[in-house]
């Protein structure tokens, strides 16, 4: 607990952390404060070459794992399943409707990046290795989600049906290609395209990263500002239990698979975090009648702050206990 | 100078659903129009900015230019798409130069 | 397809003002708008232009679709905050579909 | 409020062009005009999208307010720019406040 | 005075003012060279960050000054004070009118961040200190220069009343909370914060700089075409005269405080030089009447390249022969 | 053969390449995948900024070469003297108007900074020194084969006639301008001024140039997409045979003016690469009947990605077997 404790404080006064609370606090306090469209989508597409390409390039250094296959498989029946394990859990804790409770379900399936990016950040510093596909498998857990809430909606005969055209968005949608494809092109060129890039990709990545939660601040405070009122204390306790759910179930799937400490808690992490980008687009699509503000309040407004301050110090102590390391 | 009688529809619609409401435009025989970027807006669904925003958030407004007779297609395919999305729909009268090309 | 009768209302207004126009009309009963970004323009106090520019510099046009009985008041509003500064209004007649939401 | 009568001239031309028209204007005798960003769009020269250009690529929107009488001054001069592009010109009534500005 | 020659000499064939200069002359020769305004934006916002986030980290291995209370209320007094001079001078030696004269004396008890930022860079250069907390002085001086100017249009009967909630948008800006907010991250992290993000806001902050003021160099060119006639010869020697007199009040606040040979620099940096990004939005709030062109040709055509190719070096040479050193 | 084989080889799996082949394969399959304007304008602008900069230290160091004045003449004799050789082929091999052909003829005697910087990049790799002055080389040669491109249709009575107002602004085009500001100012501030800021123009270019890759990729394929049945087998061919004959007469040129191995690639480059950005822009305005889709199909996704990929490790290979080394 002392370790847990102890942690969790090192990890709140990183840049990084520290960025996304100015942000925060910005918005909160009603500041103008606000980075261009432009400048976030293109930290957004640096963060990504990056995470992707680091990623192929660990998967070039330390070969194909047995475990790579399997790690896949895990993060796509996660995806599929978690999303039923959060709809069951609104049900209970909520009143929300089923459209809206399907919806926020998608979220929870689905992963957020830039938590994965904070927390191979923490791992690093800690001087833990970690699997280098988990970066792949990160980019598989993004879409199934979203088909297990339309199954849940058309289920209980509220709509929701698969819009033609949908599937093929979410398969291709640009972060996925980008994720993807800079994974293949660090496998591809390896340890000497990496010497090649890196003085762009590594040493200015965490720098970067700091801005870019800055933003994720600033919109986090600006959406918590305007739902004043749309969620309750119900939702927003789900927003703190799901992702300790997801991460225990991460765990567990990560054990199984049999992959490192490092492997380990990104699996936590990748369960335990919510989407806020691709996801809300996808949802506009095929369940508009959901209202963005629920879900993104709870995945951007809470859970995406509690995984990056709280969250995981946690899943790396309990993974750490569990793993031994 | 010639001008001729024209319909100027503006919708505002989700960015999500652009390619949507695109497609079904030049289903329904739509061939011109062109897209405005929106900085935010506010309406029942509340206030929004693009500022910041990553993903394909905000919404965009597409104008077309139509011939009169061509107006009502254009709004059931607008309307189809629209339906159970945020958005308006706006139509004003206006003169083009060039009739040829709507 | 059903179509009611709306006035639109479009306003090119200096940045840094935006905020209390919205909120004026807010305050006027003003349900909804739209704001598009402007990328320069020219008028009776010179020329000017986005580009490059870092502080919250330019004009924004703001976009207002609404009943025509509701004109006046917004045209109050919106005078109130328009009156002393650069920027100009003009108003069209539209139709809008979904008469509800205005 | 006290509204006065005038015509609202939309015209989206190509970026490359801008400078010619807004002179052509300007030497027509247009006092105020304001551009608009155009994100892309679709006619008979094709598909178009503003995303990852780096030259001046893509096309804006002009928007001018102008005293009727003012209007086929006006149009001549975006027709002499307009003519051999690409490009489409749509005129509106309005109502304007403050009309000692156009 | 051979030694200030040089010293300028140097400074302007740094890439830095060269980077200016080119801005400035494509701008003057209508050459369509532009940096779009979201970049511009993103580059400012890097500035800023990487400015506040270094004086933080100073601050946090420094210590805290006894001179650092003294120096926030001297930037206080003299963002108070240098309008009245301002306005003073812009009626002895111009004819604008009383509401454009305090419009464009608010600009001059303000800062220009990017002219402190060019300072810094100089002082680097010559390997001489300064206090970090500098950073906050700059900060603390960007907003009471405008309530100095209302004040002296509503003693003149001219309105210039204090909107309602001007006055929190002035204190929540989006640079003094950015600047400040990054400060507070630098004082927490330390050198350890630094050393994570400094490939980021450290090494290629030169270049980033250069790259920016190319396009104030552009902002500030095309200005001066535009603005032909609207400002006489007794404005623009305003401009000139002006910024000495501020470095001279500057320098004697520095000294009385107590800084360091840099600090005193910084402190007449900052009393030299004009606002020309923060000040503009606030006066076509507050005081709509004045004319734009009048206040950014003096502070953005002239006083901010007077003082970035001859000021900065001028200001350095005169404190190395009152402090020594 | 073996060895030209090889070398294509190393070029198709370098980070550049597969960024572009990504972008390319994403627009393909119509994923969403896009890099905002701003965003792209931004690294161009620092492309072209690093890139002068860093050929005019390179002059600052080696002095002036005697074949400087010469380079410049001949690169201006390739952008007059291509388009009419572009011309003759395209009236051969293709049925295009007019017109057209004059249209795709101005893009051939014109340059790609992007493929000029791609080969720079091959050349570092296989530490070949280049003449620094060939980025002014690039320069000159982006104007003068509009002109020509004007002459060929006004001298068949196709209109075309010189817009009042054009030359000034080819000349002072904002490329042109950036690229030969940063020569000078590079040329001036030497090896000095470069050690300021290479951490931001030299350590992270590469990294830059994989992200600009991939954005011209799905630009190319964005732009091939649509443009199936626009362009036929003939102009197809054109694409590839005018850039081989391009490099052949760069060869002549170089070996005449008397380069050295790196600076005869580079002309064999400059003359072999075509147009994208500059004469596009241009060309609407002069000759707004010339269909935009031919040219940017063939300049942009025939002649472009046949350069990057086989293009240059050939015609580094022949020039290493006539120049020797
Ligand atoms: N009356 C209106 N006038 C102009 N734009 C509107 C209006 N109502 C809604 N909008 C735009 O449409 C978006 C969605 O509206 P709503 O569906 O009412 O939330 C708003 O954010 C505005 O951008
Ligand atoms: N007649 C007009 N038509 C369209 N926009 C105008 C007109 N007059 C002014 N504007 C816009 O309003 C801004 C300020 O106008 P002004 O107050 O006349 O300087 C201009 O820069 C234009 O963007
Ligand atoms: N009917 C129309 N309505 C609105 N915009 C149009 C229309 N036709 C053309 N445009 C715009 O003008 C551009 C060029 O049109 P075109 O000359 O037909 O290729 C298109 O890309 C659109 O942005
Ligand atoms: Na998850
Ligand atoms: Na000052
Ligand atoms: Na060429």
């Amino acid at each position: 607990m002392q370790e847990i404790l102890s942690l969790a404080g090192a990890n709140l006064i990183s840049p990084i952390i520290l960025s996304f609370a100015l942000g925060l606090a910005a918005a909160l306090a009603r500041s103008d404060l606000t980075i261009p469209e432009a400048v976030a989508k293109g930290m957004s597409i640096y963060l990504l070459f990056a995470i992707g390409f680091k990623g192929g390039v660990a998967v070039s250094t330390h070969g194909i794992d047995q475990t790579l296959i399997l790690s896949l498989i895990a993060g796509l029946i996660l995806s599929f399943g978690l999303p039923l394990i959060a709809f069951a859990l609104l049900r209970v804790m909520t009143g929300l409707s089923n459209i809206d409770a399907a919806a926020v379900a998608a979220h929870y399936g689905s992963i957020s990046i830039v938590t994965f990016v904070a927390a191979t950040s923490v791992l690093q510093g800690r001087l833990i290795d970690s699997e280098g596909y988990m970066v792949a498998v990160a980019a598989v857990m993004e879409a199934p989600a979203i088909l297990s809430a339309l199954w849940l909606v058309a289920r209980s005969g509220g709509g929701g049906k698969m819009e033609p055209g949908l599937m093929r968005e979410l398969l291709l949608n640009g972060s996925i290609v980008l994720l993807v494809g800079a994974f293949f092109i660090g496998a591809i060129t390896g340890e000497q395209g990496l010497a090649e890039i890196s003085p762009f990709i590594v040493a200015p990545f965490k720098g970067v990263l700091c801005l870019f939660l800055l933003d994720m601040g600033l919109i986090a405070g600006r959406g918590l500002r305007q739902s004043r009122g749309v969620v309750g204390m119900g939702a927003v306790g789900f927003a703190i239990v799901m992702p300790l759910v997801g991460a225990m179930i991460g765990l567990g799937a990560g054990l199984l698979v049999g992959l490192s400490l490092g492997g380990v808690v990104l699996m936590m992490v990748l369960s335990a975090s919510a989407s806020y980008i691709a996801v809300p687009a996808a949802m506009r699509v095929a369940l508009p009648e959901a209202n963005p503000s629920v879900y993104l309040t709870l995945s951007l407004g809470v859970t995406f702050p509690f995984n990056l301050t709280l969250g995981i110090p946690l899943y790396l102590a309990v993974a750490q206990i569990v793993v031994g390391g | 100078m010639q001008t001729h009688t024209a319909k100027r529809v503006e919708i505002v619609i989700e960015a999500p659903l652009e390619n949507r409401l695109t497609k079904a435009l030049t289903e329904a025989g739509v061939t011109g129009f062109t897209i405005l970027p929106v900085l935010g807006g506010s309406g029942r669904s509340g206030v929004w900015t693009r500022e910041g925003q990553v993903g394909r958030a905000g919404m965009v407004q597409v104008v077309c230019l139509i011939k009169p007779e061509r107006l009502d297609g254009l709004l059931d395919a607008a309307f189809s798409v629209v339906e159970k999305h945020i958005g308006v729909v706006s139509i004003t009268d206006a003169q083009v130069l060039r009739a040829e090309r709507f």
